[in-house]
């Protein structure tokens, strides 16, 4: 088993996740490495905000079995071998990495759709929030809403 | 019986708290719980709210047990 | 600018590539990290044959002309910010990388096509070539032909 | 003139070189080189071969001209 999801509060290194899934039969692997925006856009009124810094919160238990039923879901749905996903919590600095999903297969068309697939939904359904931070406030950032997230 | 209910992010700092134990007749739904989270803490009120029990996504007529978890929170935002 | 094109006989590590094409406004980087397989297809038999190591030689200085080349022509055709590739020469081990894309956009469904383009017309047209190596005999792997490769 | 022809992978193999020199009549085109190269190099005469000019590939009726570099090889393979 090469699978693995997890939420760590120290900085992600993309190389170590990406490697941990790779399989001797396999060609490709296919990261999708997400960080903290500088700037952002108020959607109420269409300016532009610049973040300071941001906290991810999670509630833990849960996320991690989101991830691994995503994990689950992925393999069944896609000719994929292994899927890790490393969740970053607590403060991050701007362009620090948030989330790191490696998908490996052998053949990259496989691994391209399924990392776009679970990145999708992990914004979805995995219970995480983030707190943008600024010079003159903060904001908890609400995502898509959805009545059946899961 | 006494259910733990939990709060992140926008919903822990609209309630002020982060966890709290509400006490509820036996047969008692999830929705019934949120209804009561809701008079309680009105702020919650204007929000969208999604929960869980037992770290599961909730509808909501799921029945719930003496012990069992319910978190409280907005559409996720990680990624 | 934070592209770049080159190419290397030391092993790469995917997140100092994946690093550096993160421009503040970004939002998602994708990275494709392909390696040497252990086994592979012979076509001519059907039959899985398993190499012990892998041999890739260029012809460098086209090599990096292509490979600029596709970086300019994604950039052109996808909403994208930034892209890196780095590919490996010399003796690889079974597993080690041999090509690293990264490419970081505002939007995450760019980088995800951006990339899948790029690694596909890497194999296409620059001017590399791997060898394998087995334990009866050696073999330089022969891409798809197609008459107008640029 | 001189041209200067390259060999990689499968076609430096099966040519027994890496590079060598070649002298030709001027104005000469690459499609001509490549003839040439296939008449001294008989093993290669098999093989579907791709060919560039001074680093950019070439159809073939490109006029070639003294140190000029043009390289022989086989359908790319690497990623």
């Amino acid at each position: 088993m090469y699978d693995f999801a997890e939420l760590t509060t120290d900085p992600i290194n993309i190389d170590s996740v990406a490697r941990r899934v790779v399989p001797p039969e396999c060609g490709a692997t296919v990261t999708l490495d997400g960080y903290a925006r500088k700037f952002t856009k108020d959607k109420s009124t269409g300016g532009v905000r610049e973040t300071l810094y941001l906290e991810y919160e999670g509630y833990e238990p849960m996320a991690l079995k989101e991830m691994e039923k995503l994990i689950e879901a992925a393999k069944g749905q896609f000719e994929i071998s292994n899927v890790g996903i490393v969740h970053r919590l607590g403060k991050l600095e701007i362009g620090e990495t948030s989330v790191v999903i490696s998908v490996a297969s052998p053949h990259r068309r496989a691994a391209f759709e399924a990392c776009e697939w679970l990145i999708k939904e992990l914004k979805r359904t995995v219970p995480i929030w983030k707190k943008e931070v600024y010079a003159d406030g903060e904001h908890w950032v609400e995502g898509e809403f959805s009545d059946t997230p899961a | 019986m006494i259910v733990r209910v939990l709060f992140f992010g926008a919903t822990a700092s609209l309630a002020g708290v982060r966890s709290l134990d509400i006490s509820l007749p036996d047969e008692s739904t999830a929705e019934t719980v949120l209804g009561q989270i809701k008079n309680k803490f009105t702020k919650l009120g204007s929000q969208r709210l999604l929960y869980s029990l037992n770290q599961t996504y909730a509808t909501g007529d799921e029945i719930v047990r003496d012990g069992d978890e319910i978190a409280i929170f907005t559409a996720v935002s990680g990624g």
